[in-house]
Formats: structure tokens, sequence, C-alpha cells
């Protein structure tokens, strides 16, 4: 079994590559290298798949340290599930390699790029596939550490930076639940591997279990960016845009709900960590969904996305149905790639600007292609039938809709309202950023030309996202439920019962072709293009501002002014000064601790003197009085 | 083999200082690497015989220990001696400070650690203390033309003469109440008897504590340590910040191995206080700091906290953990500090942080270590600073101090912020000054090599070292 | 009998204490040695006492090591105080702060 | 009470009482003047618990070759003029306090057993027996005491020569004003 270590390797000696010897390569060297190496992962990722004879194993790659009965290794999980997660990370992690190569053309720091870059398909990697919680740890830092330092990668602007340390801090956080997580493990199992956790979880106490549970919801927050650990998120979207696609789109942002799968067997024996999760997802879901309605930054539109879609997963997770979140979890990776690599080609042609207010239908006519793959991914993230979205949000909701107890129901009811925002926020992008008429100085006189490769690179995900529902079809047919079959042998999938299912999709359905009409209601370019020539009205300057937002929010008054409102609200006060603040307190309450320790070191020796008097007095006492 | 043999070592150290001061008095000007490498070489060679003589009970009279733990730290000392050395030369040449005195004390404050970490009787546990605290109070003063490193020697001179008046009368109350300066016999008389008849013994405890607590900088005893850390010239400090607290620490843990249970069972609970505080104050001060030598202090303060967890986890865990943290946290100091010696101008230490604007583009070798360093530092996977946090909190839960843990995970999670500001300067920064300070030169680059290169190592591999340390 | 061991002790630690509280209380560097010289003083006191009541020779040869102790951090201390002076031109220790937190 | 007993209370209290005058004593020469004082009553003290010989070194060394250090050291700084501030009541207060405390728990501890009611016999260790448990005991520490001696020599050298001309003397960063 080399070619799932192979898989895992070779991005590593592609940054060891890049880290050592990249300053003194040829630029096309590096760039080759760079790709390469995470182009064999992806072969060798298929090897391992092809391989797969659907028995699960573990292959223990060395031993790491040993300290009491506690052996930490480098150990891997290979099963249906690592695999599948280790081909998909490998082959958009390829692609987006691919793609990398025509955006950063111009950029000077591409070694560091490429090095972090590779560095971070090998951590994801190790997540994905790791069977030991110590190894898994390397990767889920070696993950964080990449994003801060490719938030920050643009570090003229300071911002970038700070974005990066608020990425890197925030999810720290989650990890502090992590380490008490596996504290706990290690004393009450003596073992750190997963397997053995997930087999013997039914020794451990209950409490134990809902408390580890809700202790890895805390870190896979965290990571996941979800309530109440997602502020980092839209900020984020500071990094370079395929990093934005990669990281935090299709792979680290879902590395928190894939530990939660791994766990599954372990988590699903407490119903309240089980229910936690499905809360925190669908409000995740909805959260987020309507702060992306509010959006002018296309990047910071499908960062929300993100958010609101990894909601979904661990509202299916903690539905019960593994099969359905992990469906969505590939599905979304496809479509959230394509959709950032779209707004990547977007933002070329804009010399830079992410304002979609500003694009309109000049872009449209510029660049044909784009439009056509941004229409494809909206279709997908909105589940607009028969594209991939369709299929796995449906079977999320679904399953919520199935799962017994009052709770989920109301959940389904969150999610599936969530469901109309997130098509009417997708079509929204689509048709402001193509149809749109952007008045006065609103961007560039010409647009940039849009490089071919990064191009090329749109169509395979594209029919990735379009067909993605093959991956696992409802019905009887023999083509479908193929994620079904191939997961069943893996701890922790559950079958769902068959009855409404027809009822279900077909809301679905509804709910999508509603939205969409919806959209192009509120946004289509008749009603932008009936609107007065707002040049006439004022200054340029306003009647962007009349063109932009304002224009927005009238017609949203008409139908969508409640949407509107609470999205603004959402998006303002409870993330902007709730819970940016909430965050901000505990840095502030921390920092107020900091400088008031800080204010002992006066500088005066006699400081150190008088400390010498208390702690002398202090511990005598403490003496005297266990002596007594 | 006779009992000599095992005086060999300082033996050795004696005879390279006493050759070093001779050096400077018949050259008026040695060659530095004359110097660097006459020192070098006796440390080399007392570490050759530490590592040659099979490991015994007390010899010479009861005066000196030395079984494994203790051949373990004398290597740590030697290597931190070393290495703070090859740091240290091409630094004092550029200033004009590699005069005799600095090989000459760094020699004889190495020999007084060593005692100290060996020492079976609290005479030379005092007198080992002494020796290398008041080479390290010139050390600290060696840049004497700067008034900030003349006060930075003032600042641990005046808490560390104080600390030794108490170590010392402590040292007299367990005379007092044992009639012994035996470190084992006169600890351990305490099982014989009740814990009432130790009173003054107690209160000599909690004096020794004070004085030792000094040492290593342990809250609230530590506000000298980010002045003096600051004041020092850069590879005095990993000096001081390595050597003289594993040697303290060396000291402490024979002691708590001596003590019986019941007189642990008094102590812990101040322990359990001193480590909680020392985590504390060492990491939550580092957050908001934005001078990097005050950082490195605080973080070394921080560190202690650790391997006094470590320490409170030892009668349960044993000494594995301890001595791998230790370890760590030697190679982790020693290489931030010495980098930032490297990185430094000669006009004085890098400290502020926006004078490390982008080295780790200009400089990117001592900038790539001191980098390491602090993720080593932080936590981060695949350095040896995980590994050791990781044994330091697995035998600190098992010894049944949760609470602890958790202030120590948190206080990681907390300093890792302050971290992230040094490596976000060093390599997001515009380069400021571009080509300011000198190349390090070939010493340096050794040093450079082997501690980047032992924390990545012992990071990937601890597996052989930890089977050791067991 | 000459009196009660508890009470030698008692008095060393009233010297000790009195010596901790100088260098606590006292600005001038002068002053603070004095304190230290104070304390390891107190220490010899109680030193001797003990060597007294135990009937054994050691603490008695370790109050002879510790005047040397003494000495050489007097030396030490003293030199280093002339120098601290020479440069800051004072002798008080709270105006040795150079070396202090910033107000940020 | 006999009247070795007498002698110790009437030395002890002189120990506290020039103790006392020299740590709070407005002018360094007054203070280290009282200090003689409390040294040879430390060093009749030695004598009356039996040991003669360190009761002359004490007064030879402590209260001969230490003060007199100290001495030269406030003329040389021209500091034998009171110093203004230097006894501030408030500054005394803290001190005071924890000392109190630290005696009350020392006390606490060091009466809580029997051991520290023996009454002390009178004895006297000739200087031959401290000498030989020096010598043959102690070696170790009377050589490594010789080389502290040796290393402050060396360090008062270093720190009391000026530095020496062209070493650099620029300003760091820490030199704050």
């Amino acid at each position: 079994m080399t070619a799932p270590v192979l898989t895992l390797l070779c991005p590593l000696a592609g940054a060891a590559v890049l880290a050592l010897a990249g300053r003194h390569l040829p630029r096309r060297v590096a760039e080759v290298v760079a790709v390469a190496v995470v182009l064999a992962g992806f072969v060798a990722a298929c090897a391992a798949w092809a391989g797969f004879d659907g028995q699960s194993r573990i292959l223990h790659l060395a031993s790491w340290f040993s300290v009491g009965h506690l052996a930490p290794s480098f150990s891997l999980k290979l099963d249906a599930l690592s695999l599948l997660m280790a081909l998909m990370v490998s082959g958009v992690s390829a692609l987006i390699h691919f793609y990398s190569v025509a955006y950063m053309r111009r950029d000077q720091g591409f070694v560091r790029y490429f090095c972090y870059l590779n560095l971070f398909v090998f951590s994801m990697q190790t997540i994905v596939m790791a069977d030991d919680l110590v190894f898994l740890f390397l990767g889920w830092e070696g993950v964080g550490f990449c994003s801060f330092a490719l938030i920050g990668f643009w570090s003229e602007d300071a911002a970038n930076v700070a974005a990066g340390r608020k990425a890197f801090i925030l999810t720290r956080i989650g990890d502090v639940a992590y380490l008490v997580a596996l504290a706990l493990i290690v004393t009450s199992l003596a073992s750190t591997s997963l397997t053995e956790l997930n087999a013997r979880a039914g020794l451990l106490a209950p409490d134990m279990v809902t408390l580890l549970g809700l202790l890895f919801l805390f870190a896979a927050c965290g990571k996941s960016a979800q309530l109440p650990l997602l502020v980092w998120l839209p900020d984020a979207m500071a990094a370079p845009t395929p990093v934005s696609a990669l990281i935090h789109a299709a792979t680290m942002v879902t590395a928190g709900v894939y530990l939660l799968m791994r766990l599954a067997p372990m988590i699903s024996l407490s119903p309240a960590a089980m229910l936690a999760i499905a809360a925190i997802g669908a409000l995740t879901a909805f959260f987020a969904a309507c702060a992306a309605l509010a959006q002018h930054d296309v990047k910071r539109v499908l960062a929300w996305s993100t958010v609101s879609q990894v909601g979904y997963m661990f509202l299916g997770l903690g539905a019960g149905d593994l099969t359905g979140s992990f469906f969505h979890l590939l599905v979304h990776a496809f479509f959230k790639s394509l959709l950032f690599l779209g707004a990547g080609c977007m933002i070329t042609a804009m010399h830079d600007d992410h304002d979609i207010f500003r694009m309109g239908a000049r872009l449209r006519r510029h660049a044909p292609g784009v439009f056509a793959a941004m229409v494809m991914g909206a279709c997908a993230l909105g589940g607009v039938p028969p594209a991939g979205g369709f299929f796995s949000k449906g079977r999320i909701l679904f399953a919520a809709f199935t799962a017994p107890g009052l709770a989920e129901r109301l959940l389904w009811v969150l999610a599936t309202a969530a469901a109309l925002l997130t098509v009417l926020y997708a079509f929204r992008l689509v048709f402001v950023a193509f149809f749109g008429q952007p008045a006065g100085q609103g961007g560039p006189e010409a647009l940039a030309p849009v490089p071919k490769l990064m191009l090329a690179m749109l169509w395979p995900l594209a029919l990735l996202a379009l067909a993605g529902g093959a991956l696992n079809l409802p019905g009887e047919a023999p083509w479908s439920g193929w994620l079904g079959h191939v997961l069943a042998g893996v701890p922790g999938v559950a079958a769902l019962p068959e009855d409404n299912e027809a009822l279900v999709s077909a809301l679905d359905a509804l709910i999508s072709l509603a939205g969409l009409l919806l959209a192009w209601r509120l946004w289509g370019p008749k009603n932008l293009m009936d609107w007065r020539r707002p040049a006439a009205l004022a200054p340029r300057v306003h009647a962007f501002f009349l063109s932009g937002w304002k224009l927005d929010a009238l017609y949203l008054a008409a139908v969508a002014r409640p949407y509107q409102a609470l999205a603004l609200w959402l998006w303002r006060d409870v993330d902007g000064r709730g819970l940016d603040g909430l965050a901000l307190g505990a840095a502030n309450l921390a920092g107020n601790a900091s400088r008031s320790l800080r204010r002992l070191a006066t500088g005066r020796v006699t400081a150190t003197l008088v400390m010498f008097a208390l702690g002398l007095a202090l511990i005598l006492l403490i003496f005297s009085v266990r002596a007594a | 083999m006779s009992d000599w043999f095992y005086l060999l070592p300082q033996a050795i150290l004696c005879a390279g200082g006493l050759a070093a001061l001779g050096l400077g008095a018949v050259l008026l000007r040695p060659a530095p690497g004359l110097q660097l490498g006459g020192a070098l070489l006796f440390l080399a060679a007392a570490g050759a015989i530490v590592l040659a003589l099979p490991a015994a009970g007390p010899v010479l009279d009861d005066m000196l220990a030395f079984d494994g733990i203790v051949r373990f730290y004398q290597l740590l000392i030697l290597g931190s001696a070393g290495l703070s050395l090859l740091f240290a030369s091409r630094y004092a040449s550029l200033r004009g400070l590699a005069g005799d005195e600095l090989y000459a004390l760094v020699l004889f404050a190495t020999l007084g650690m060593l005692l100290l970490a060996g020492a079976a009787n609290w005479v030379i546990f005092v007198l080992g203390l002494e020796l290398f605290t008041l080479c390290l109070y010139v050390l600290i003063a060696l840049d004497r033309g700067r008034r900030t490193s003349l006060e930075a020697a003032l600042k641990y001179f005046v808490p560390g003469a104080a600390a030794a008046g108490c170590l010392i009368f402590g040292v007299a109350l367990i005379y007092a109440a044992t009639g012994s300066l035996d470190l084992a016999s006169s600890l351990a008389s305490t099982a014989a008897g009740d814990v009432a008849s130790f009173g003054p013994g107690l209160a000599g405890l909690a004096l020794i504590l004070l004085g030792v607590g000094f040492k290593l900088a342990l809250a609230p005893f530590h506000l000298w340590a980010p002045d003096v850390y600051q004041g020092a010239p850069a590879p005095v400090a990993a000096f001081l910040a390595t050597g003289s607290k594993v040697a303290v620490y060396a000291a402490l843990l024979r002691l708590v191995a001596a003590l019986p249970a019941d007189a642990w069972q008094a102590l812990a609970p101040v322990f359990w206080l001193l480590s909680a505080a020392t985590l504390l104050a060492g990491s939550l001060p580092a957050l908001t700091q934005t001078r990097v030598k005050r950082l490195l202090a605080y973080s070394s303060v921080a560190q202690m906290g650790y391997l006094l967890l470590a320490l409170l986890a030892y009668p349960a865990a044993g000494p594995a953990p301890v001595m791998f943290y230790a370890a760590a946290y030697v190679l982790m100091d020693l290489g931030a500090f010495g980098s930032l010696g490297l990185l430094s101008p000669v006009s004085g230490d890098l400290d502020a942080l926006e004078g490390f604007a982008g080295l780790g583009r200009t400089r990117p070798w001592p900038a790539a270590v001191l980098a390491v360093s602090l993720l080593s530092l932080a936590g981060l996977p695949l350095t040896m600073g995980f590994v050791g946090k990781f044994v330091v909190f697995v035998a600190v839960v098992r010894a049944g101090y949760p609470v602890l843990a958790g202030i120590g995970i948190l206080g990681a999670v907390v300093a890792a912020g302050a971290y992230l500001r040094v490596l976000g300067a060093l390599y997001f920064g515009r380069p400021v000054h571009a080509g300011q300070g000198q190349p390090p030169g070939p010493a340096a680059y050794v040093a450079l090599g082997l501690v980047g290169a032992l924390i990545v190592l012992l990071g990937i591999v601890p597996g052989p070292l930890l089977g050791l340390l067991r | 009998m000459i009196v009660p061991f508890g009470h030698v002790l008692l008095l060393a630690a009233l010297l000790f204490l009195m010596g901790l509280s100088c260098t606590i209380a006292r600005r001038n560097l002068v002053m603070i040695l004095i304190g230290v010289e104070i304390m390891l003083n107190a220490s010899g006191l109680a030193l001797v006492a003990s060597s007294l009541r135990w009937m054994s020779m050691d603490g008695q040869a370790l109050t002879a090591l510790i005047l040397g102790v003494a000495a050489s951090e007097v030396t030490v201390g003293l030199a280093l105080v002339m120098a601290v002076r020479r440069a800051s031109g004072s002798l008080d220790a709270d105006r040795q702060t150079a070396l202090k937190e910033d107000d940020r | 009470m006999s009247v070795y007993g007498v002698l110790f209370y009437a030395l002890g209290g002189l120990m506290l009482a020039a103790t006392t005058l020299a740590v709070t004593s407005r002018s360094l020469v007054h203070a280290v003047v009282y200090l003689v004082n409390a040294f040879f009553a430390t060093g009749l003290l030695f004598y009356l618990l039996g040991a003669p010989l360190l009761a002359a070194f004490e007064i030879i060394i402590y209260a001969g070759a230490i003060m007199v250090l100290f001495l030269f050291i406030v003329m040389l700084t021209r500091q034998d003029k009171p110093l203004a501030g230097g006894v501030s009541l408030m500054r005394w207060l803290l001190p005071g306090l924890t000392s109190l405390v630290s005696l009350a728990a020392g006390t606490a501890l060091v009466f809580s057993g029997g051991a520290t009611g023996v009454p002390l016999a009178p004895a006297m260790a000739s200087p031959r027996d401290l000498g030989r448990a020096l010598f043959s005991r102690w070696w170790l520490g009377v050589e490594i005491v010789s080389f502290l001696l040796l290393v402050a020599l060396v360090g008062a050298l270093y720190l009391g020569r000026a530095p020496r001309e062209g070493a650099a003397a620029g300003k760091s960063p820490g030199d704050a004003p």
C-alpha cells in the first residue's frame, strides 16, 4: 500500500524542495515542481482508490514517541471515507495549483506561495488519512498555520496580516477544545487511535461521550467557521483567490466536519451532542445565508455561502446521515471551488475590483465563459435541479425531516428557509454581476483579459458540480445511491427511511425554482434597466451609490425587505458587534490582563524584592497551616 | 573507580577558566578563534568525561551525586555553554567584548552549574549556585559601556543577593531542624520523625523555594526577568536563560526526589500555586508585548511554568517528561536568543518589533532558526516544543492535576498569538533598514544549524531520546 | 545551659527579617547591600547555634565558608554599584529604570 | 538564668538595637558604624555559642574588612550626607507587615515541635577542630570558595575598569532616555 503514502508525501516533498531550493530555481521549474507533486499526489490517490478492496485497514508508518502506555504513531486509516476524501482533496488541489500558475503569474513571492500551498495539501491529507489523533493534530495545526501564512500573503497591507492572525487565533481557540478532549481520551482510554476510540466508546460513561462530542464540536466549529467561531472566514478573503478556493471553500473548512464524521460512531452514542451539531449547523446555515444576501464583495458573498453550506453538512451529520453530509461535502467542494475560481476570473478581468455592483453586463460580454461557469456554479449552489447541489442538499434536508424529534423538525424548517435564501443570494450574485448596469465611474474602463489556463480549469469543475448528483442519486435504479453503497462499510453510516422522500424533494425543487424566479424579479436585468438613468439625478459618485445598494434596497422593499433587514442586522450587528465583540471581548480581556500584569514590572528593582517578601509570607502561611 | 574521577569534569573546567585568564595575561590580544576553540575544547573534554563516567551513588564524602539524571543535566549545561559561546564569539568580538573575562567567566559559571546540578550536600548546593551567579552578574554587565547592560546586571544582582541570603538562611534552618547538611538525609529525616519536629525545616524549605524561585524566575519572583533579559547582551541572555535555569532545575529535581511523601504533601500545594501563577504571569504579558527580548523573557518564564508542571507530575510519572522538556527548553531558548543576537546590529540588540520586519528575507538563516524556535515555543507539531508539551500534559493529567493542564493549554494558546506577531514581522514585514547586522560567521552557523536541526529532528523522531530518558 | 535553642533561632529570624525589610524599604543601593549583609550574618548566627545544638562542626564550617561568599558578593556588588553610579549618576535603586515596560 | 543566659539576652538586645538603628539610619556612615557594633555583638555571641575562631573571623572580616570596604565606597561616592527621603514611614509599612506575618508563621513552624526547646549546653570547639573539619570534611567547599573569590576579583576588576575606548558605545533601542 504505497499509494496512500505517496498521496501524503508528494506534496510534503514539494514543499521541502521549494522551501530549501526554491529561491535558486528558475520560475518555470519551481512552478512545475509545485504542480507536479500535487498531480502525483492525485495520481497516487487514484491508484489508492483503484486498489481499494472495500476492506478498511490501518497502515502503521512509524512510531512517533511514547509516554507511559501511550504511543502516538504516524498511522493512516484507509477506508472508503478517507480515500474518497483524499481523492477529492488532491483532485481539487491539482486543479487549483494549475489555476494558481496563471493567477500568480505576476507575483514575485510565488515560491513562498507554492511552498505554503504544497504544505497545506500535505497537512490536509494528514487530517484526512490520519488514524492517530495526535498525528491528526499535526495536520490540524498545519492547515491553520498555512492558512495564516496565505491569508497574510499580500503582507504589504497590514489588514491582511491582521486577518491572518485573526484566523489563526480563532481556530486556535477551537484547538484548545481539541487538546482538552485529547487529554480526556488519553486519561480514560490510554490510546490516541481513532479506531480504538470509536471501538471502545461504548465503555466510556455517557456524560464523558457527550463532553467529548461537545469538545470536538467546538474544535470543529473553529476550523469550519461555524457559530460562534465563524467571524474569521469572511476576513480570510484577504488571501489570493485560489487560496480562498482551496482552503476556505473546498478543504480546510471541511476539516472540522470531516473530523466529526470520523468520530461519528462515538458521537452518535450521545443524542445531546448530535442535536448540538445539528442545531449549530442549521443556525449557521441560516445566519450565514442572511449575511451573504447583503454583501457587495464577490468573495465575501462566497465566503458567507461557504459558512452556510458547511452548516448544512453539520446539520446532516447531526441528523445522523453521514452519507448525506459527505455527499454534500464532495459536491460543495466542486461547486464552491468552481465559484471561487470563477470569481478569480471576474476579479482579474475587473483589475482586482471585487464589487459586484461595478461589474455588470459588460463583464458577461467580455467573458462569456466565466459567465456560463458562474451560472452553473450558482445552479449547483442554489440547488436548482438537476445540478449536484439539488441532490446533496435535498438529501440533508430529507435527513433532517425524517429525524425523530421536534427539535430536528424545527431545524428542518430553518434549513429549508435558508435554502430559499441560498438560491436568492446565488442568483443575486449572477444577475447583479453579469446583467447590471453600473453607472458612473464604476470600475475600470477596459476589462483585462482572463488567462486561458484559468478559464480551462473551470470546465472540469463545472462538469463535476453539475453532474455531482450522480454520485448518489435517489431512487431504486442500479446507478443510484453509489456513495451510500461505497460508504456502507464505514462505521457510523446509517441508512435513511425511504418514505416521503419524493415529497420533500419536490418541495426542495419548488423552493429553488421559486427562489430563482424571485431573484430574477428582484435583481433581473429587466428591473435594473427600468430604473431611471441615475446619471441625470446627481453627481457620478452619488449615482453609483444609488444604483448600488440603494437601488438594491428599494427593490427589496417590495418583497424581501424583512430578509434584507434581517440580513443587514445579522451581518452588521450580530456579527459585527455581537460575535466579533464576543471574540474581541475575550481578546480584550486577555489584553487587559496582559497589560495589568506587565504593569507589575515597573522597572524598579524594589518591586521584585517586595514580591520576595509577599511570597515568603504566603508560603510560610501555607506551610504553617498545613503543618498545624 | 576512584571517587576522584567524578571531580574530573569540574577540574577540567577550572583549568579551562584559569587557562583563559592566563592566555589573556600572556598574550595581550589573543585571537578570538584561539579563545573560542580552547574554551570549546575544555567544554568538550568535560562533556566526554561526564558521558563516560559510570553512574554512582554519592561520591567524594557524599558531596556530589552522579546518576543518570545528573549526567543528563550536566551534558545539557555543557551543551548550553558551548552553544552560547558559539553564538557569542563573533557577537562579542564585533562589539569589543571578547576579552579573556568572557571565556573564563563562562567556564567558571559552567563549573558552578555542574556543581549545583550534582550537589548532594547543601554546602555544595549553596556554593555552586553562588559561583555561577557571581559569574553571571559580571557577564550580564559585559557590555559595561552601555548603561542598560549595567542596569540589567544590577537588577539581577540586588534580588539575587537577597535571594542568596534567603537560601542560606533556609539551609541554616534545615540544619537547625535536622543537624545534617546532607541533602538527602536532612530531608529524609522528616520521614522517620513527625512533620512537626521538622517545623524549622519547613520554614527553611520555604526560604529555599524562594531562592530557587528567584533563579528560575517563577511568579511572583519573576519581575526581574524581562528587565534583565532586555538589558543583557543576547548571547549572555541565552546562557542565563538556559544554563542557569537547567542547573537550578536539576537541583530542585533532586530536592523533590529526596522529599518524603508527607513533606511532599505539604509542598505540593505551593508548587501548584507557583506553577499556575508562573504559567499565567509568563503567557499573558507576552500577548501585548512589543519588545521581542522582553517577550522572550516572559516566554521563558512561561516555559518554567511548564517545567514546574512536569515537576509536579514527577513523583507520579518519573523523570522522562521533566528531562525531555528541559532539553527542549534549552534548545528553544538558545535558538531564540542566539539568533536574535545574530540579527542585531552592532549598535545594540534588536528589540522593538518593527526592527524585525522583513528579516526573513534579508537574513534568511538566523531568521529561520528564530522562527523555528518560536514555533517550537508556541508548541506547534513537528517541533520539540510540541512533543515536550504533549508529554508534560499527559504526565500532569495522569498525576491528577487537570486544572493545571488546562491553564497550561490556555497559556500556550495565548502565547501563540504573541509569537505569531514576531513571525509575522519576520516574514511579512517590509524590511526597514536593509543590510543591518553582520554576517554571523562560521561558528554561529554551526550553532544555528545544530539548534535548528535538533529542534525539528527531535520533534519528528523524539522516540530515541525519550527512550533513553526512561 | 545558655538559653533554649528556639530563642537563638528567633533572634536570627528577627535579624534576617530586618535585613530583608532593609533591602525592600531602603532605596540607596549601599543600604540594600547592607541589608543583604545583615541577612547573611543572621544565617551565620543560626548555623553556629545549630552547630552547638547538634554538637557537630558542620554548621561552623558552613559559617566560615559563608564569610567567603559574603566577601565575594560584596566585592562584585560594590564594584557594580560603582559602575552603575558612573553610568547613571545615581545610587538610588528606584532611579534605575531605563529598562521597563513601555506604556502600550 | 545562668550568667550565659544573661549575656545572650544582653548581646541579642544589643544586636537588635544596633541593627534597627543601622537599617533606619538616615546617614550611610552612621549605618555602617551601627552595623560594626552589631557585628561585634555577633562575634561575642559566636564566642558564647562555642565558636572562638568564627568569633575572630566575624570581627576581622565582617566588622573589619567588609565594613571598611563599605565605608570606602560611601566616602568615594560622597554619600556621607544624610539621605533625603530614604526612610519614609510608608516604605516601611509593607516590608514591616509582611515581616510580621512571616515572623508569626515562621515562629509557629519553628516552635511547632519540641525540638527547639532543647537547652543549649555550653561547649567550645577549638580552632583546631574547625580547621580540621574545614580541610578534611569540607575541603571541596573551601576550594569552591577560593574560586568564588577569584571570580569576584576578576569581576570587580572588569567592572571597575573604564570601558575600552572605541568599543561600541552606540545607543541601543533599549536605551530609553
